[in-house]
Parts: C-alpha cells; structure tokens; sequence
C-alpha cells in the first residue's frame, strides 16, 4: 500500500514539474482502479505510466511534457461514459484510454467519436472495431487471433475432443465464441460448452458435467482469476487432460491461482512473447520492474506499445489537435512494438498475430513457431 | 350516499400562494437555462444521469415510500426498459417517441409480475423475492444472447429526433428528460393526491385495516409494483437513447441499491424526496472523487448517519427547520404546526 | 332476516373459540354482543368482516352469503367495522382516514387520475364534503387537519367510527367503542350511536360497558366459551340467571 | 463414472458450498431472533473474518506462515471480538423500520468492504489448501480434500451451536432473551450482552466459513457481496430465525446451485436458485422451517 500512495506522490509531483511555460499535453485514462477488476486498471496505468515518464524524461513532445489524468470507472460502463464526458469536455484531453474491460470500452466509444478524440483500449472484444468509429484503436490483438492459433495448434497434435467453461462476463462470452468459432474453422464443435456466474466459487457441478463427455482438452473462457480457480478444481476432480486458454491464462496471476502445480502444462497465447524474448522486451521488462516493482505481463505491454505509439503520433500531428492524432495514428505502419509489427487500418486494429505459450515450472514460455 | 349529504364541509386544500408561484417559476427558469449555464456538457451529462435517477426514485418512492411495497428489483426493471427500447430501435429501426411508451407497457407488465409475490409474502421475505427475481431479470438480459446481446449488450441505439432536430448530444437530450421528469413527478403527485395515494398509504400504515375499509388490498399492491415499473420503463428508454449502448451489468441489484440509497438521503415517502436526493447523490460522487479510494467508506458513513439521525432524509431536515421557526414565531399555534406537518405527510 | 349468522364454527388449531352460534339481527336494529373475555365475540367480529374464514357454518346478509369473503369484499356489501385496538392510519389527518373508506365508491379510476384531472378534483370535492360532514356528526370537525394518531384517545375513537361511516355501510361492527372512554365521553357516544341509527344504519355491538349496553341495544346476545347462552331484550338478559352466573356474577366478583 | 456416482460428486460439491451458505444464514438467523435485526453487512463482516483468519496463514503479517488450524481459531476469535464491537454500532438500526435497517446495514457494508481495499488493496490473492491438492477417489467418486474439510468442520461447528444453545446456561439464557426481551430482562438476562454474544457467534461462524472456503475461493475485499446475498436468501429460505431453518436452507441452496449447474442449465444457475427460493416462499410463506404468526385484530 506504502508503494502505491509513494506511486501517486511521485506521479503527482512530475505532473507538477511538467507545468512549464509549455502547457502540459493531457492524457486520460479510464479504467477499473477498485472492485473485482482492479488489477485489469492498475496494469493499465503502469504500462501507459511508464513510456509517458520515458518520454517526459526525454523532453516530453516538442517541449511540453505529457500529463496523464485517471479515473476510476469501476468497470461500470454507466460510470464509464460519464467519466467519458468528463475527460473529453472538461479535462479536454489529447487522447484517451478507455478501457480494458470491452462493455465500458464499448460505452465509451459513441463520446469520444462524437468529441474526435482518439480512444486506445486494450479490450479484446471484436466488435469493438466495428462500431464505424475512426477514433477507435486497439492496441493488442482481437479476440479470434488469440484463439484460432490455440485450437489450430492443440487439433494439430491430435486432439478432437475439446470442451469449454466460462464464465458470464463480457469477456468470457466473447471467449466461449472465438473458441466455438475456432472449434468450427477446424470442423469440430465441441462436446460441452458450460459457463457459470463471475461470483461462482465452486464449479464442480460444471465440471462435473464436463468430464461425463470424457474431453481431451478443457478451454478455458475467463479472467485470470476465475480461470485460476476452474483450472484448479478441475485437477482436483481427476481431469488429467490438456488445460489451455487465451492469454489470462498467460499471466502470473493465472499461475498464483492455480498453483504452480496446476498451471504446469497449461498452454496459452499471448501477443508479448515475453519479458526475454529479445533486446526490446528486455529493457522494457527492466524498466517496469525498476519502476514498479515487479515484472511486466501482457498488459504492461501492450499499454507500454500502444502508448509508445501514441506518442509518435502526437510527434507528428501538426498541429497538435486530437483529430490530426487520430490520423496519424491510423497512419503507423509497420511499427515495431513489444508485442510485434503494428500496421493500423481504417477499423482502429494495430496487430494481429499473437504467440502460442506454455506454462513450464511456474513461468511462461513461448514456442517457437 | 345513504349518510348524511354533507352540506357546510369546506375543502381544506390550500392554493399556492403568489410567493410560491414565483418560487416555481424562478425554478423553471433556471431548469430551462442549464444547458447555456453549465461550464461543459459532462456537468449537463450528470444532470441528465440525474434525470434519469430520478424517474427510477419516484416510481421506487411510490412502492415503497407511499405503499409500502419492498420492490427492490428497480435496477432490473429499469434494464427491461432500457433493453425493450434498444431491441426495438436496433433491430426494427422504431424511433424513440414509440419506444418510450412501449418500454414503459412492458416494463409495467413485468413489475406487476415480480409484484404477484407481495400478495403472499412480507417484509424482508418480499426483499428477497424482488431481490431474487430481479436477479432472475438480469440473468434471462445476460444469457438471452440472441436477442439482447448477452454480456456484451447493445450498441449503436439512435439517438432520438425531435421534428428534425436531432437530440444528439447531452445539451439537447437535457430538454427531453426535462420534460419527461417534469411529467413524471406531476403525474404522481396527481395519482398520490388521488384515492389511489390514499389507498397505496393506508395499505402502508396497516393491511388490516385498509381492507376493513374495503380497499382491494390485492390490487392496490400490484398496481403499486407496475407504476413502480413504469417509471422504471421509461427511465430505462430514456437512459438506452442517451447512453447508445447499454450491456446488463449496468442494471445489476447494486444498480436497485443506488436508487434506493438516493431515494433515502433524499426522503423516502415525499416525492420531492426523489429529486432532491437524485440530485444530491450523483453531485456528491463528484465531490467526493477527490478523496479516491475514502470515497466509498465516506459514502457508506453518510448513509448511516443519514439512517440513524435524520430517517426522513433531506426533506425531514428542511422540515425540522421550517417548524422550528415556525415554533420561534408563535409557540401558541401548536396544532397549525402539526395540520401542516400531517399535510406534508412525510415519514412518519 | 337482514343479517343471519347460522351455526357458526371457528377453530384455531384445537382450539374451538366459537361452537355453533347462531344469530339474526334485523335491520335498523342495535344488537348487542356481550360476554366474558375470551369468549369468542371478537372472533365472530372477525369472521363477520372477512378477516377469518369460518371453520363451519355461514353468514349471508340480505340473503347473500358473505361469509369467506375476503375482508374488502365484505366491507363493499355494505359492512364497515372499527378495530378493539384502534388501527387509525398513522401517517394521515383524521379527514384523510375518513376518505379512505369512502374510496371504494369513487368512479374514477387510475386512467382519470392521468388524463381527466378535473372529474378527479370534482370528485375529491364530493369526497371532502361528506367527510367532513361524517367528521361534525362525530363533532371533530375541528381536528379534520389533525395526524388522527396525535388526538387523544377519545376522539381517536371517534375517528374510527367516522372512517367506518365513510364506507356508507348498511351495517357497523363496533368493537368495545367505549374502552377506555370516561363518563360524559360514554354518554357522548351513546348519543351518537343513537344518532346514527337514526340514519338507517345497523349497528352490532361488542362492549363491556354494561350501563352503555343495557342503555341502548334493542337486542343483546350473551356468549361464553363461543356459545350463545342468552338472548333477549336488555330486561330479559338483565334477569336471566344464566347470564347472572356466568356473566354478571363474575364481574361482581373481580 | 456412472451416472449415480456423478451425482453424488455434484451433490457433495452443492453441500459443500452449501456448508458455508449455511454458516452465513446461521449469523442470519441468530442476529434478526435475537436483536430483530436484518443485518446486510454480514457478507462484508464473512470478508473481513476471512482477512481476520487467512491474513496469518498467507504471510500478509510480518510475512509469517502461521499454521493452518491456527490462524482457523486466531481468526474466528477476532471476528468474535469484532462482532462484540459492531453490536455496539449496531444496537440503534436494530430498533427501525426493515427499510431503514436494510440502508443502514448495507451503508457499513460499504464503510468495512472499501476500508479493506485501502488496507489490503483490491486485487485479493489465492490461498494454498493446507491438504494434499489430489482428490480423494471413494467408489469414483472425487471429492477435493478441502471441500471434505469444509463440509466436516461446518458440521462439527452447527452441532457445537446447537448443543451450547440447549445444553449451557449461558445459551439458554440467550434463547430465552430471544424469545422475550421483556421477560429474560425482568429475569436477570443482561439483553444487550446476549446480543453481544449472538453477533460474536455469528461473525465467528462467519470467519470459519471465510477461512475454510478461502483455498477453494479467491480472497478479495469483494468477495463477500454474492456470498452474503446467497447467505441471506439460505436464511430466508429455511425461515429467518430458526436455527435449524437456516441449516437447512443453506444447504438445499447450495445443492440446488450444484444440481442446476451440472443437469439444468449453468449460465442459469443463480437464476435457478432464487426461482426455487420464491416458489417455495409463495407455499410456505415464512420459509421451510419458519413458524406461520397470526397477526392479531
């Protein structure tokens, strides 16, 4: 707790610095900072914290520092668009986050189209891009990228009989049907789909259920927490198949949960391939841990490039309004970021590929491909 | 009547007075000029939240304040009227002048449903019935996928019209829940002030008793849940029109909570409860963001104070002082003091 | 007959608090219902205004049955009850708790309440003037903007017996009207009782005061144990050594 | 496995989750007969005794590792003293409308649930089971050790209550304050120290719940919200303020839970639970075990 509040200060304090002769460029960020998906929020704002203090350290953009304002939206999309409003006509920001959870993301995007700011989100739902918004951009993967690789992958090892759990979020909904999805493209359905309530702690009478269907493989449609706990007392009840999910499942989160012991074997994709899988992702791992504390994961990354991105569209913007970013940022191509090659297209989508990983002796691992 | 045609008996209702009449009106010019007054449109977007709570509190203030009926699936309700407007105008392109009033039919139908219950069960056993069933409304949102878009909900509602004008922001959409608020507090002071508010209270103060007065207790609960909805409905319409994109957990039991919490600070069993604390609540969140994460342990402080020292909420407060300078001027005129207590008929 | 109770029953679990009572009671009459506590009189009150459903037998007035009704079905046929107890409604003035009884006789409905505010204004009119008029019958008229429970106890009392009248019944149950009253405030009551069988109204009676009983009901039945043990004018329970024994005999002792 | 032995495993599943529904409703239950409080704060009080108890095990003091067993008894003591505490708090709602009392509860459900995101943070942890994380097979049947944990010590901890209440002077005096505040004060009994007592046992019941569902669940300030609501429905479905009641009704809800997730429908489940929930209030009004009151004319 003592690190957090230290966090603010020290946050506080360069935003006070930046206050120059230049007026500080505003940045929003919106995001759950309390309740269940607190974490989602918290990773947020270290990602996007990070490259905005590299880039104020480095003279911030054309002499003005960057000044990131954020706010707690709880992941209710209600508060969200309120929030929305606020940095969009009150804060009047450059751009803004908003947010990883896809139904708040969602929300929001009708006020920021309507007030041309640009909108980053690392929400992996896919109709987030085809709202027929030019001021959407995600900076990770959608979600069938992260899914039909995974089921390509398992169907081409030999594995036919596949069964999915998940919960009834947003995001596992949308998971249960890239998996059917993916399922399909490889012309298989699988034997069970069940899914059970966010506050739902016990899942035997799902599983349960499941196992009568005798699967070789159990996809996993959740958070990392609840993914945690199914994966778990899914090996509690005897399932000695194959475990594997979409990238919650590539977190250290998903690992805590588990257990090492349970997680071990589990596969998952993720767009980062990793704190050392090269020279980038290396500095980039040190310097969040330098900074926060503790290693980066998928979120960290994928905020650190989006805002690595945003930053160079801010460069070239002239002059410096939140459409003309919003151009340039539809403009990036071929930019090398952590999790890849970004090229924007007309719909707001960066990155498409993503890496296929497994969880060995309690850390994440990549294949090759 | 075979007794007594009664021959002298004055009415007792008194008209406003000139003094108040311009009260109103200064009220309404300010209401009118928000939208030129307000810095930006985010503070017309909560005042347009405001609206919409509002409408939500006074039909739970009807139940519950004035009948005495625990509808505590508000939050549902509101989300079936929200999700009847926005699969009416997504899929079959209705516009919102027709969704209003269809949103508020289904809605109300709904509420005489989850209200059938109270007919058996009381007190805190009608809580969680209305809990449960409005649990039961936000599981049929989440799950029906086909037709509301599971978890994911519904984007792209149209923002309405108004002969030609498009009500496409937050300053223009502010004259319609305006309006809509307007007539949704004078329709129910127009149904309280009826036999209907008598009947609702007098099955509040004692079921017994009211049906040794030939009071259809039977119906006047059910009615009391569907006028509930209604409001709940139309807020619903309202809020899927403004917003362009609702998903179910919005109208989740802590949604029902909030209303509830407002309709309490406010003053529970006076309508002017309803727009005093849907105002104040969503004001105070404001306030209150500066404190971060304090901000809820504060919130859940001033509930309790709110409940333990002032029950009747805002309007009680405003009351103790009217009569206590009332009691300054003439400590003689005690039994005006209470005529006009009784009149006011709050909390009792 | 007017009112006819036949072979009442009414049992809670194993306990039978009325045995096969029996009663006809004319119109325009005031029939008393006497007894020791625990008798069973309220329990018919109870079962005469739908509040209990009887075990056995039946009631039907003016040839209907209307035993098993429920309680508001039973008060729109003409019955308006006041309560041992009093259960005046906390949260309205005493002009209010009489409008409530009168409510049932609006012909205005939910949809007028919308969209014909002035048949409902008329109406309320209507409605207040005949209140107040019940609220001079009662003399406390003065009290009309008053929170009824905020008067004393006997005015309250009177309340309940206005809000009753505000029903427009044929006939009105009074449970123990005088409880709690004193002197002059009893012989008030006695006048107005009077008064409004005057106005073709049938009054039932159950009430301790025996000098208020024997002093104005035209018939009086006497229960012990839920059976009826006498019946007769208030000279003939007056000398029935059954009542003596059972009845009177016992008050003189407590 | 067959069908019969599928069956039992979702069974033991819904009884042991049960078990913990059952150890809310009992706070419940035992608060609203004894104060005639409605207490919607019980889940955040379940939260902070799970904190009290596991907050030990997990190394959150001072980074020890205190035995299992141990921070069990260190924290269902603590949250005894808390309940003692919060009977103070609680006294004045106790005498108010159930509306009233609802907000007011539910207002210090929000002060304890955020005052532990500040403390602790919101992202909450997972926690080790103390037991062997294989199943136990009996006749192909598998049953995760911790939930036969929770299931035996909830069971050991319904008897032990039932038994003080009979056996002890101490829980008859609280039975005969519950019944009449009138007469068990105008008897002797200290009123307000049974209702001290009462809560004590309730959030001590509430921690064991909390500290044994901790390795099967995930430990967060939130976690109280579902669990409590459930909770509340259990105690309402057996008959608020019967002991046995809310026994019952915690475990039939919990079953009901597990049976409609494994053979009905599992995005319906909680929907399930509550439609069963009010179908059986509409037949039995005051619940399964709930005594009928007649109200008096």
């Amino acid at each position: 707790m003592k690190s957090k509040v230290l966090t603010f200060i020290m946050a506080a304090s360069i935003a006070m610095t930046a206050v120059g002769q230049v007026a500080p460029i505003k940045i929003g960020l919106i995001g759950a900072m309390s309740g269940t998906n607190a974490v989602l929020g918290d990773w947020m704002k270290k990602g996007v914290t990070l490259a905005i203090e590299q880039q104020n350290a480095a003279g911030g953009i054309n002499g003005a520092k960057i000044q990131l304002i954020v706010y707690d939206d709880a992941a209710n999309p209600t508060v969200s668009v309120g929030l929305a409003q606020k940095v969009a006509t009150e804060d009047k920001v450059m751009a803004v986050w908003a947010t990883t959870n896809s139904s708040s993301a969602l929300a929001d995007i009708p006020v920021f189209t309507q007030y041309k700011i640009p909108q980053l989100t690392n929400g992996t739902f896919d109709a987030i891009t085809t709202q027929g918004s030019s001021y959407i951009f995600r900076v990770c993967p959608a979600g069938p990228a992260y899914e039909d690789p995974l089921v390509d992958y398992l169907v081409k090892k030999g594995n036919t009989k596949f069964a999915i759990i998940g919960d009834t979020s947003a995001y596992g909904q949308g998971e249960i049907a890239y998996q059917t999805a993916a399922l399909t493209r490889n012309h298989l359905s699988p034997l069970d789909t069940e899914q059970y309530g966010i506050d739902d702690k016990d899942f035997t009478g799902q599983l349960t259920k499941i196992f009568r269907a005798q699967p070789d493989v159990l996809l996993l449609a959740s958070s990392e927490v609840a993914g945690g706990l199914v994966a778990r007392q899914a090996r509690q009840l005897g399932f000695t198949g194959t475990i594997a999910g979409g990238s919650a499942m590539g977190t250290p989160k998903f690992i805590e949960t588990a257990g090492a012991d349970v997680a071990e074997g589990v596969y998952f994709t993720s767009p980062y391939p990793g704190n050392q899988a090269n020279a980038k992702t290396r500095a980039f791992a040190a310097a969040y841990k330098a900074r926060w504390g503790e290693d980066p994961e998928v979120h960290g990354a994928n905020t650190y490039d989006g805002m690595k991105m945003l930053i160079l569209a801010m460069e070239r913007a002239k002059p410096l309004t939140p459409e003309n970013v919003a151009a340039e940022m539809h403009k990036i191509k071929g930019y090398q970021g952590l999790q890849g090659t970004f090229d924007y297209d007309a719909r707001g989508e960066g990155i498409k590929a993503t890496n296929l990983g497994i969880i060995k002796n309690g850390q994440l691992t990549y294949l090759e491909k | 009547m075979a007794i007594l045609d009664g021959t002298s008996g004055s009415p007792t209702r008194k008209k406003p007075s000139v003094g108040k009449w311009a009260l109103y009106g200064a009220i309404g010019i300010i209401l009118l000029a928000v939208p030129a007054i307000a810095q930006n449109p985010y503070q017309v977007h909560i005042l347009n939240m405001a609206g919409i709570y509002i409408l939500i509190s006074l039909g739970l203030n009807i139940a519950m304040g004035f009948a005495g009926q625990f509808n505590l699936a508000m939050g549902p309700l509101w989300g079936v009227g929200a999700y009847t407007a926005a699969i009416l105008n997504t899929r079959y392109g209705i516009p919102f002048w027709l969704n209003l009033p269809a949103s508020m039919v289904v809605t109300g139908a709904i509420g005489a449903l989850v209200g059938l219950p109270s007919l058996k069960v009381r007190s805190h056993y009608l809580a969680i019935v209305t809990i449960g069933l409005g649990e039961v409304i936000n599981i049929i949102l989440l799950n029906q996928e086909k037709l509301t878009g599971g978890a994911l909900g519904i984007p792209k509602i149209a923002m309405p019209g108004f002969f030609g004008i498009p009500l496409n922001n937050d300053r223009r959409f502010y004259y319609l829940i305006l309006v809509v608020v307007v007539l949704g507090y004078l329709l129910a002071r127009q149904i309280l002030g009826h036999r209907i508010g008598r009947s609702f209270r007098a099955v509040r103060d004692d079921f017994q008793a009211a049906r040794a007065m030939g009071i259809d207790t039977t119906y006047y609960q059910v009615l009391a849940f569907a006028i509930s909805a209604v409001y709940a409905g139309a807020a619903g319409a309202l809020f899927a029109h403004l917003n362009t994109y609702i998903s179910p957990d919005i109208f989740e039991f802590s949604s029902t909570l909030f209303v509830m919490t407002m309709t309490m600070v406010g003053g529970m069993g006076s309508l002017a409860g309803s727009v005093i604390g849907g105002l104040a609540l969503p004001i105070l969140q404001e306030l209150l963001r500066v404190i971060k994460n304090w901000q809820l342990v504060v919130y859940g402080v001033a509930i309790m104070v709110v409940v333990l020292f002032v029950p009747g909420g805002v309007v009680e407060i405003a009351r103790r002082l009217r009569e206590s300078s009332a009691n300054r001027k003439s400590r003689s005129s005690q039994s005006i003091a209470a005529a006009e207590q009784a009149e006011d008929s709050g909390v009792p | 007959m007017f009112l006819e109770i036949e072979n009442l029953t009414m049992q809670f679990g194993g306990l039978v608090a009325v045995n096969g009572f029996s009663l006809g009671v004319a119109e325009g009459t005031i029939q008393g219902l006497i007894g020791p506590n625990g008798s069973g009189k309220t329990t018919i009150f109870n079962v005469l205004s739908g509040y209990y459903k009887p075990s056995g037998g039946k009631i039907t007035f003016k040839g209907k049955r209307i035993s098993g009704l429920p309680s508001y079905r039973v008060t729109a046929s003409g019955f308006a009850r006041t309560f041992q107890n009093l259960r005046l409604f906390k949260s309205m003035t005493v002009l209010e708790n009489v409008l409530v009884g009168m409510a049932q006789h609006a012909e205005t409905g939910l949809l007028s309440a919308i969209f014909n505010p002035i048949a409902i204004s008329h109406e309320e009119e209507y409605f207040h003037e005949k209140a107040m008029g019940l609220l001079k019958l009662l003399d406390i008229a003065e009290f009309a903007d008053t929170l009824a429970t905020s008067l004393p106890y006997g005015h309250q009392r009177r309340v309940e017996i206005a809000r009753a009248l505000g029903t427009d019944p044929k006939v009105l149950l009074l449970d123990e009207p005088a409880a709690g009253l004193n002197e002059t405030e009893s012989e008030n009551l006695r006048k107005i009782l009077l008064q409004i069988r005057e106005l073709g109204v049938t009054i039932c009676l159950v009430e301790h005061d025996m000098k208020l009983v024997m002093g104005i009901c035209d018939r009086i039945t006497v229960l012990d144990y839920g059976k009826k043990i006498a019946e007769g004018t208030s000279s003939e329970i007056a000398k029935d050594p059954v009542v003596i024994e059972a009845y009177l005999g016992q008050e003189d002792n407590s | 496995m067959n069908n019969t032995s599928i069956f039992i495993q979702t069974v033991i599943g819904g009884v042991g989750i049960g078990s913990l529904y059952a150890l809310i409703a009992l706070g419940y239950s035992m608060v609203y007969r004894s104060m005639g409080l409605v207490n919607f704060a019980h889940g955040s009080i379940y939260m902070v005794g799970t904190y009290f108890g596991i907050m030990w095990y997990a190394g959150l003091v001072m980074g020890l590792h205190v035995p299992y067993p141990i921070a069990f008894v260190i924290g269902v003591l603590l949250n005894g003293a808390f309940g003692v505490l919060l009977e103070r708090i609680l006294r004045p709602l106790a005498k108010l409308d159930l509306m009233f009392m609802l907000l007011g509860t539910i207002g210090l459900g929000y002060v304890l649930d955020n005052l532990f995101v500040i403390i602790f943070g919101a992202e909450g942890f997972a926690v080790r089971s103390p037991l062997p994380s294989m199943p136990l097979v009996i006749l192909g049947v598998r049953i995760q050790p911790q939930m036969l944990l929770v299931i035996g010590v909830s069971a050991i901890l319904m008897v032990a209550l039932q038994l003080f209440l009979a056996r002890t002077k101490t829980g008859k005096a609280m039975r005969a304050s519950a019944m009449d505040r009138d007469i068990a004060s105008a008897m002797g009994v200290r009123v307000n120290r049974m209702n001290a007592l009462t809560l004590a046992i309730g959030s001590g019941l509430a921690a064991a719940a909390g500290i044994l569902a901790a390795p099967i669940v995930y430990v967060n300030p939130a976690m109280g919200a579902a669990v409590g609501l459930k909770g509340f429905a259990a105690a309402i479905l057996g008959g608020l303020g019967s002991i046995p009641g809310a026994i019952a009704g915690g475990l039939i809800f919990g079953v009901l839970e597990a049976i409609s997730a494994g053979y009905i429908s599992s995005a319906y489940t909680r929907g399930i639970a509550f439609i069963v929930v009010v179908v059986v209030l509409m037949v039995k009004p005051s619940g399964i075990v709930g005594e009928i009151t007649v109200e008096k004319v």
